[in-house]
């Protein structure tokens, strides 16, 4: 096979086929009778034209930023977590019965607690699979996508039968007390500016006590546990003994036998690792969002996280980029949905693409690549 | 510009969201004015779509559902120039119209229709999501019923405890299929989308369904005995014209104030009697006269005449 | 239980075990030639929007069913294009599929008929309805028989009964003619094949050829016999249940039929918490019936009621030059 | 004549030339690895013709191409003077050619006839071609003498008996140009012979066969002719008559070849390792390793010899903390443990075990890590590589392992290039620096020299010597006779599992250590 420089394997194979998964997405509005460029431009503005914009985008590059985090940790130790989904629901749970267990004090001990139930809790949800892919070499692609059913049934039935609270109708918990309350971007000092919400005369708006107004914007201070995550785990993985450990089982499971690298251990940690970060999802989304456990909560982010995966090349950096760029398509879909007749199933469109293209025909790609550049054509003699 | 968000199951369920959509469709026909509408994909979308929708400066925001009472509760406050409504739920805010229903009533008559056409002496409802709003529903036709025929048979099914129940034709069809096998002749879907199934399977195993919410006698000409209207197209309707003045507090629907009813028309005018038309319309004037009362679900969370 | 209930549950079990058969069916020639398809999901669902939206538009549901197996039989081809051409991730492609798919699906249907991706209810011709089978209502009453006969056997779509007939076809083919044993082969030993002299990219793609027409079957059931339209997600996982009970079936047409009707079982007692209730003596969350077969195929994937072997090539592309 | 399975449309061969085959002008390249450099041969009708070469010569990519499994960059190939374009293995078959791979490709759990009749069915019915190959395959056995049940399933016949369905299969396609890629380095010696009388045989028919070989010996007993590749072009072709084993082996590696390691006479000291009874199961629990005992002293170097696959892998995994065993191992007197958590290449490696694994790419080296990265491969929790607790010292490691590669001469020397970018060579070298440079009191070293060049064996051979010299015990494993005999201080025989006799280098042969091999006792 021929070799592309790497340059052009790292930057250039997932930039061409983010651009044919936008010409196929093009493709696929105009044979709906919709316009792309106009499309394009809603999206865009719906995500990054507004400080409200922002604020959702910003929202779900959190969430995508965990969810991706623990797809390329698992594949670093050679293993496809499709599970995200369910772990970052049971995340949710934790994080439900950590907020809901006392009336917290401040918001930096519910985070710390939440966090804490909601790695423990995603982390638990992946430990079954990963035992019997580890022990049992129970293939552990169809395993997770059994957990993410019966995770979904057991939230369900939590929600149901549990923790709805008496005379409530729809199937959610209470809300979280107010001490676990976390403070959403438009809450912080400095940043909140940013929010700051005008009337159209582009005067501020005011409250009738005269107090400025502020979007309330689901974006909150996860933002930062995220990208703290993601220098984590880039550290975990190249910079010490068990992420050696991790990526030498990933690339080969015989060698590591060698090596003396527990092969049980280094999955169950691998999974572990990978089902705590989709579980710390929920810190963004059911602590600093919804402020109660509802069902579905993740919305599909779990999924998402395996698009993010692909198209960050696995690794850290490029899944904060990537978890960007989707953040802008999840938001930017919402504003298609609600300004167009497009549905809002255009991003899962989109998403469908973009793992396609980058995850199934980067081989594609890079012969297109190669025979566009001439590369290899002469072999080493 | 007014806006209306419709809930899970979408806008074209025949049902519930139709009506609603129906009533928004009539204001702007009638004055051609334009407004925005959403669809609700998943549970925990329903704060962003109504965040969005107030911060475009959409004014008022209508939404279909109990679901929404949560959110809207938390949302409200942040935009008090903003008016809200909502439909079969209240919530106490100072800028929002809560609109509730008496299904009770409405389900009472058409209960009374079940019993006089049922030849087997067994009847069947099929609920949504098991929640007291559509126990209420299923207490108020089997009190119905029984007025009509007391050693009648009332089976009582719901399709699920989640949101899904709204939308899973599928088991509304094999719910359909499981109450005929148990004798039942006549059926009353209360379930959203899933009725269309129940509708449906009644038709093709040649029993007789009732309609909910909106007038669903024409989706099987001759088949579906009649329909429980509940007017939420007219409580949207309404609420539209008011627009940025809709006037916040409690309104509640009634027999008498035309918010429940059952619906007659071509497509079901040769399976009602004149006699069954009378009795029931007796015990509608009864109703409204406040002469009868129709023992309400929610109230105390019994029900008298069935079980669930 | 009585037996008139029992009975009625066994006609809803085949009825809602007749697509999770046709996809397993569809799942097992695929994976049999060595590859992995978890698209099978989104291949029913594509089928499921063709079929329903064709059936409505020409109001005949044979025009909605051969729709179906070409919108499938699309999704295969993409799925051949990325797995077997291009050597792609046969995993990654098939959960591509999927979202591709279920995306899709809305956005088609939503331009098709405006109706938030729904296709309009469909009736009469535009539906395969229910056959009763000779004498099935004038038997009903036979004690034993009659039940049976009547709501079990009789009183289903013509696709319940192709997919049952299916079963044995497979079978036949798999173990008896020349395309069986090169397909088995070629998902055991590719190499083995390509030296006796026989295309294993065209066996393979054959073998997708024959899994999209069965998925686009399963769809169009879905959306033409079980229901009566298309509604968005419509397949809710289906694809996913067949691919589990392929395991549990471990790779075998009959066990295919039995695994599927088991799980179709479920899925019908799920329908009737009130049945389980009376039987279990006490209230059964809907939740746990609902994930029962996901877990029954975890523990059958756990090796804990026997173990599965896949086709051995399974799963990875065929490359000679590294 | 044996009853044909297959008539498919072969052209009457015009005798117009006595080459059953000839190649000119092949090449094929894998991306930068120029595996065959115009390539010229002729082989005349009804002869065995030899091809040799060194590991990775393009032997075998030469033959598939020839068998249609690989296509020519460039090139012609003509069938009995008929210039026969070969896409794929259809037209090879149908051209006449059969070939037996070196890795058989047989389906496992298919039966003989299955896999016999698999490409070649006579209809789209299988009963019917089933119950005609039966047939066939039965007439073919006994003509050739080639017995196996036509139902048994491949995965429970011998290696032996897979070959022979290999054979059938080709018979069975009426080839008349058989290749065999080294046919014989799975097989006893016994075996061997009866393959060698079947050749013969077919041979008579008139039937052409290449033989791919590394064993100069079978050349000079079996072939008439003989082809020499080197590193990609073919460099001789002669009359094997007319030739002899050290002329061949000059043609082979391009210069002289002296394969005597210089080394003292060893002065062994105290134990190291003892094994006794070391038993070893594999995944299917059959026993592969049934009971082993030895010692090795300090200063001393103990060859394993035996034919590919008699336990000798087991041996040196179940000692390196791979693979699960009982009996007893004791290093320097103390017990170590064959079970559990404590029994991995990490608590071996700690109580001073260093092995070079047989298969380098496969366990040896993670190939898309950097070289440094793969200097720490096994020692990754060296106090040496380690800044504190929580980070490793990456250019510590890296500055170790510029070291290492200047020590061992490692090409490129660039530390930070990918394992899979060096030469197999080097790739070799890389792990032999590692695990020497541990300087444990036990090597355990496998296949050391294969596919390296002689220059590296040399090297490489210098330093399992001086280590000896250190003191420290060493166990080699190899399967070229040449390498165990001339570095070994004592020699050990494996046969299915077990230690058929020792040998002592100085006075032992080929042909006592061949009997020994083939699992006949040598002093019976
Ligand atoms: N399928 C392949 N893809 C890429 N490279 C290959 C492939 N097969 C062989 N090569 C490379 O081509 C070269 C020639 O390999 P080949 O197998 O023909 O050698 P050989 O002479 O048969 O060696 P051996 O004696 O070890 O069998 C080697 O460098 C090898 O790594
Ligand atoms: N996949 C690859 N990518 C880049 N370079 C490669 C690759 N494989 C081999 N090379 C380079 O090509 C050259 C030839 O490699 P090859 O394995 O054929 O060497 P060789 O001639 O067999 O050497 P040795 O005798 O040491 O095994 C080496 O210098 C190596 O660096
Ligand atoms: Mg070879
Ligand atoms: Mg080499």
């Amino acid at each position: 096979m021929n070799k592309l420089p790497q340059w052009a394997d790292v930057v250039l194979v997932p930039l061409i086929s983010l651009l044919l998964a936008a010409l196929v997405a093009a493709i696929v509005l105009l044979a709906i009778g919709q316009s792309p460029t106009a499309a394009l431009g809603i999206m865009v503005k719906g995500a990054f034209g507004s400080a409200n914009g922002w604020g959702y985008t910003l929202y779900y590059t959190t969430s995508f930023i965990f969810t991706g985090l623990s797809v390329i940790v698992a594949f670093h130790a050679g293993l496809f977590n499709i599970g995200g989904e369910g772990q970052a629901q049971l995340g949710g749970l934790g994080v439900a019965l950590v907020c809901l267990a006392l009336p917290w004090p401040h918001w930096t001990v519910a985070l710390l607690a939440a966090s804490l139930g909601a790695a423990v809790f995603g982390a638990a949800w992946a430990a079954i699979p990963a035992y019997l892919q580890a022990k049992r070499g129970s293939h552990i692609v169809i395993t997770t996508i059994m957990f993410n059913y019966i995770a979904s049934a057991l939230i369900v039935y939590m929600l149901v039968d549990v923790l709805r609270p008496a005379g409530q109708m729809d199937p959610a918990s209470a809300r979280f007390p107010a001490g676990a309350k976390l403070p959403a971007l438009s809450d912080m000092p400095f940043i909140s500016e940013f929010f700051a919400r005008m009337n159209p005369d582009g005067t501020p708006k005011l409250t009738k006590a005269g107090l400025q107004m502020y979007s309330n914007v689901p974006a909150n201070v996860t933002l930062f546990i995220a990208l703290a995550a993601c220098l984590v785990v880039w550290l975990l993985l190249w910079r010490t003994r068990l992420g050696y450990q991790i990526r030498a089982f990933g690339k080969s499971e015989a060698a590591s036998k060698y090596a003396g690298i527990n092969p049980v251990k280094i999955t169950m940690i691998a999974m572990l690792i990978s089902g705590g970060l989709a579980g710390m999802m929920a810190i963004n989304n059911v602590m600093g969002s919804a402020e109660r456990l509802l069902q579905n909560s993740a919305e599909g982010a779990g999924f998402i996280g395996i698009a993010v995966a692909l198209m960050g090349r696995n690794h850290p950096l490029g899944v904060l980029l990537a978890a960007l760029l989707f953040g802008f398509l999840y938001q930017g879909g919402a504003a298609l949905g609600l300004n167009t007749t497009i549905p809002i199933e255009m991003r899962v469109v989109v998403q469908g693409l973009v793992i396609l293209f980058t995850g199934a025909l980067d081989q594609m790609v890079r012969m297109l690549l190669v025979w566009v550049f001439g590369f290899g054509r002469k072999a080493v003699a | 510009e007014p806006a209306i968000i419709f809930d899970l199951g979408g806008k074209f369920d025949k049902s519930f969201n139709e009506a609603a959509f129906n009533g928004a469709e009539k204001w702007a026909k009638e004055t051609g004015g334009t407004y925005k509408e959403l669809e609700m994909q998943s549970e925990a979308q329903r704060e962003q779509a109504l965040r969005s929708l107030a911060e475009d400066g959409a004014n008022p925001i209508i939404m279909t559902g109990f679901a929404f009472g949560d959110v809207l509760n938390t949302v409200a406050p942040d935009f008090p120039d903003t008016k809200f409504g909502i439909i079969d739920m209240v919530v106490e805010q100072p800028n929002v119209k809560s609109v509730v229903f008496t299904e009770d009533q409405g389900s009472y008559l058409v209960g009374m229709m079940a019993g006089l056409a049922s030849k087997t002496n067994t009847v069947g409802f099929i609920g949504g999501m098991d929640i007291p709003l559509i126990r209420r529903f299923g207490c108020g036709y089997a009190q119905g019923v029984k007025a009509v025929k007391p050693d009648a048979t009332v089976i009582l099914n719901m399709t699920g405890t989640t949101p899904a129940a709204w939308n899973d034709p599928v088991k509304g069809a094999e719910l359909a299929k499981a109450q005929k096998s148990q004798g039942a002749d006549v059926i009353y879907a209360a379930a959203g989308g899933t009725g269309v199934g129940v509708l449906q399977t009644a038709a093709d195993e040649g029993i007789l369904s009732i309609g909910v919410d909106s007038n669903q006698n024409y989706m099987h000409p001759g088949k579906v005995l009649t329909s429980m209207l509940k007017r939420v197209d007219n409580a949207v309707y309404e609420a539209f014209k008011e627009g940025e003045e809709l006037k916040p507090g409690i309104n509640v629907m009634d027999l008498k104030a035309g918010g429940v009813d059952y619906a007659m028309d071509d497509n079901n005018a040769a399976l009602v009697t004149p006699e069954m038309k009378a009795a029931v319309d007796a015990a509608a004037e009864k109703i409204k006269s406040g002469e009868l009362v129709v023992h309400d679900y929610m109230s105390d969370n019994s029900c008298p005449a069935g079980s669930f | 239980m009585d037996y008139e209930t029992l009975m009625q549950i066994f006609g809803s079990t085949v009825r809602l075990g007749t697509p999770l058969l046709l996809a397993c069916l569809a799942g097992l020639f695929s994976e049999r030639a060595g590859i992995f398809d978890i698209g099978l999901e989104g291949k029913m669902l594509a089928a499921a929007m063709a079929a329903g939206s064709v059936a409505a538009m020409s109001g005949s549901a044979w025009i909605g069913l051969l729709a179906g197996i070409g919108a499938s039989l699309i999704f295969s081809g993409l799925h051949g294009l990325a797995s077997i051409t291009f050597r792609g991730n046969q995993l990654i492609s098939g959960v591509a599929l999927n979202f591709l798919s279920s995306g899709i699906t809305v956005l088609v249907a939503q331009a098709l008929f405006g109706q938030g991706g729904r296709t309009p209810p469909l009736d009469g011709a535009a539906r395969f309805n229910p056959i009763t089978l000779p004498f099935a209502e004038s038997l009903q009453d036979v004690p034993l028989i009659g039940p049976l006969y009547y709501q079990v056997i009789s009183g289903h779509s013509i696709l319940v009964y192709a997919a049952v007939a299916f079963v044995p076809l497979t079978w036949w083919v798999l173990y008896r003619t020349r395309f069986g044993l090169r397909l088995r082969a070629v998902g055991e030993n590719p190499a083995a094949v390509d030296t006796a002299g026989v295309s294993v990219v065209g066996l393979r793609y054959a073998a997708l050829a024959i899994t999209g027409v069965l998925c686009g079957i399963a769809g169009a059931y879905m959306a033409t016999a079980l229901q009566a339209g298309f509604g968005r997600e419509m397949t809710a996982g289906r694809g996913y249940i067949a691919l589990a009970a392929l395991i549990f079936a471990k790779w075998r047409p009959w066990q295919a039929l039995g695994a599927t009707m088991l799980f179709g079982f479920f899925q019908a007692l799920a329908l009737r918490p009130d049945v389980v209730e009376s039987i279990a003596r006490f209230k059964v969350p809907v939740s746990m019936l609902d994930a029962l077969p996901y877990i029954l195929t975890v523990l059958v994937l756990a090796g804990f009621v026997g173990k599965a072997i896949p086709p051995r090539a399974g799963g990875e592309p065929y490359v000679k030059e590294r | 004549m044996v009853a044909t399975a297959n008539n498919g449309g072969r052209q009457a061969t015009a005798a117009l030339t006595p080459y059953a085959i000839e190649l000119k002008g092949i090449s094929k390249a894998f991306g930068p690895v120029q595996a065959n450099k115009d390539i010229n041969i002729a082989v005349p009708r009804g002869t065995i013709h030899g091809i040799i070469g060194e590991n990775g010569a393009g032997k075998s990519t030469l033959m598939s191409i020839l068998y249609g499994f690989y296509r020519a960059d460039a090139g012609e190939v003509y069938i009995n003077g008929k210039l026969t374009p070969i896409p794929d293995s259809q037209s090879a078959i149908r051209a006449g050619i059969g070939m037996v791979f070196q890795h058989f490709k047989l389906v496992q759990n298919f039966t003989v006839l299955e896999n016999v009749i698999l490409g070649a069915e006579d209809g789209p019915m299988l009963n019917t071609s089933l119950a005609k190959a039966r047939k066939v395959l039965g007439d073919l056995s006994r003509e050739y003498e080639m017995d196996v049940d036509p139902d048994a399933l491949i995965e429970d016949l011998s290696v032996g008996h897979q070959q022979r369905v290999e054979i059938l299969k080709a018979l069975y396609r009426q080839a008349d140009i058989l290749i065999l890629d080294e046919p014989t380095g799975v097989l006893t010696p016994d075996e061997a012979d009866h393959l060698f009388r079947i050749l013969n045989g077919l041979k008579d028919q008139g039937k052409t066969i290449i033989l791919i070989t590394h064993k100069l010996r079978e050349i000079m007993e079996a072939t008439d002719n003989v082809s020499v590749m080197r590193r990609g072009t073919m460099v001789a072709t002669v009359k094997t008559a007319e030739s002899s084993p050290e002329s061949l082996a000059e043609l082979m590696v391009g210069r002289k070849v002296l394969l005597e390691v210089e080394k003292v006479k060893a002065t062994p000291g105290a134990v190291v390792l003892a094994v006794e009874n070391l038993r070893v199961k594999d995944d299917d629990g059959i026993e592969r390793l049934k009971g082993v005992s030895f010692e090795i002293r300090a200063g001393e170097i103990l060859g394993i010899a035996g034919v590919a696959g008699n336990g000798q892998s087991e041996l040196l995994e179940a000692l390196g903390g791979i693979a699960r065993a009982t009996g007893r191992i004791t290093l320097k007197g103390v017990d170590l443990p064959l079970v559990g958590l404590a029994a991995n290449g990490q608590t071996r490696r700690a109580a001073g075990i260093a092995h070079v694994p047989e298969d380098r790419q496969h366990l040896g080296l993670i190939m898309d890590f950097s070289a440094w990265e793969n200097v720490a491969f096994g020692y990754h929790n060296d106090p040496k590589y380690q800044k504190n607790a929580v980070f490793m010292d990456n250019d510590a490691l890296r500055a170790d392992t510029e070291r290492k590669m200047a020590t061992y001469d490692v090409r490129p020397p660039i530390a930070t290039l990918a394992a899979k970018n060096f030469s197999g060579g080097n790739q070799q070298k890389i792990v032999v620096a590692r695990e020497m440079e541990q300087n444990p009191d036990l090597l355990l070293i496998g296949q050391p020299t294969r596919g390296v060049d002689i220059g590296a064996i040399e090297f490489i051979h210098k330093q399992i010597v001086a280590l000896r010299d250190a003191g420290k015990a060493i166990l080699l494993v190899s399967v070229e006779l040449d390498e165990i005999m001339s570095l070994s201080d004592r020699i050990a025989v494996m046969f299915d599992g077990q230690i058929m006799g020792t040998a002592d280098p100085e006075t032992t042969n080929e042909r006592e250590l061949g009997l020994l091999m083939a699992g006949v006792s040598g002093k019976a």
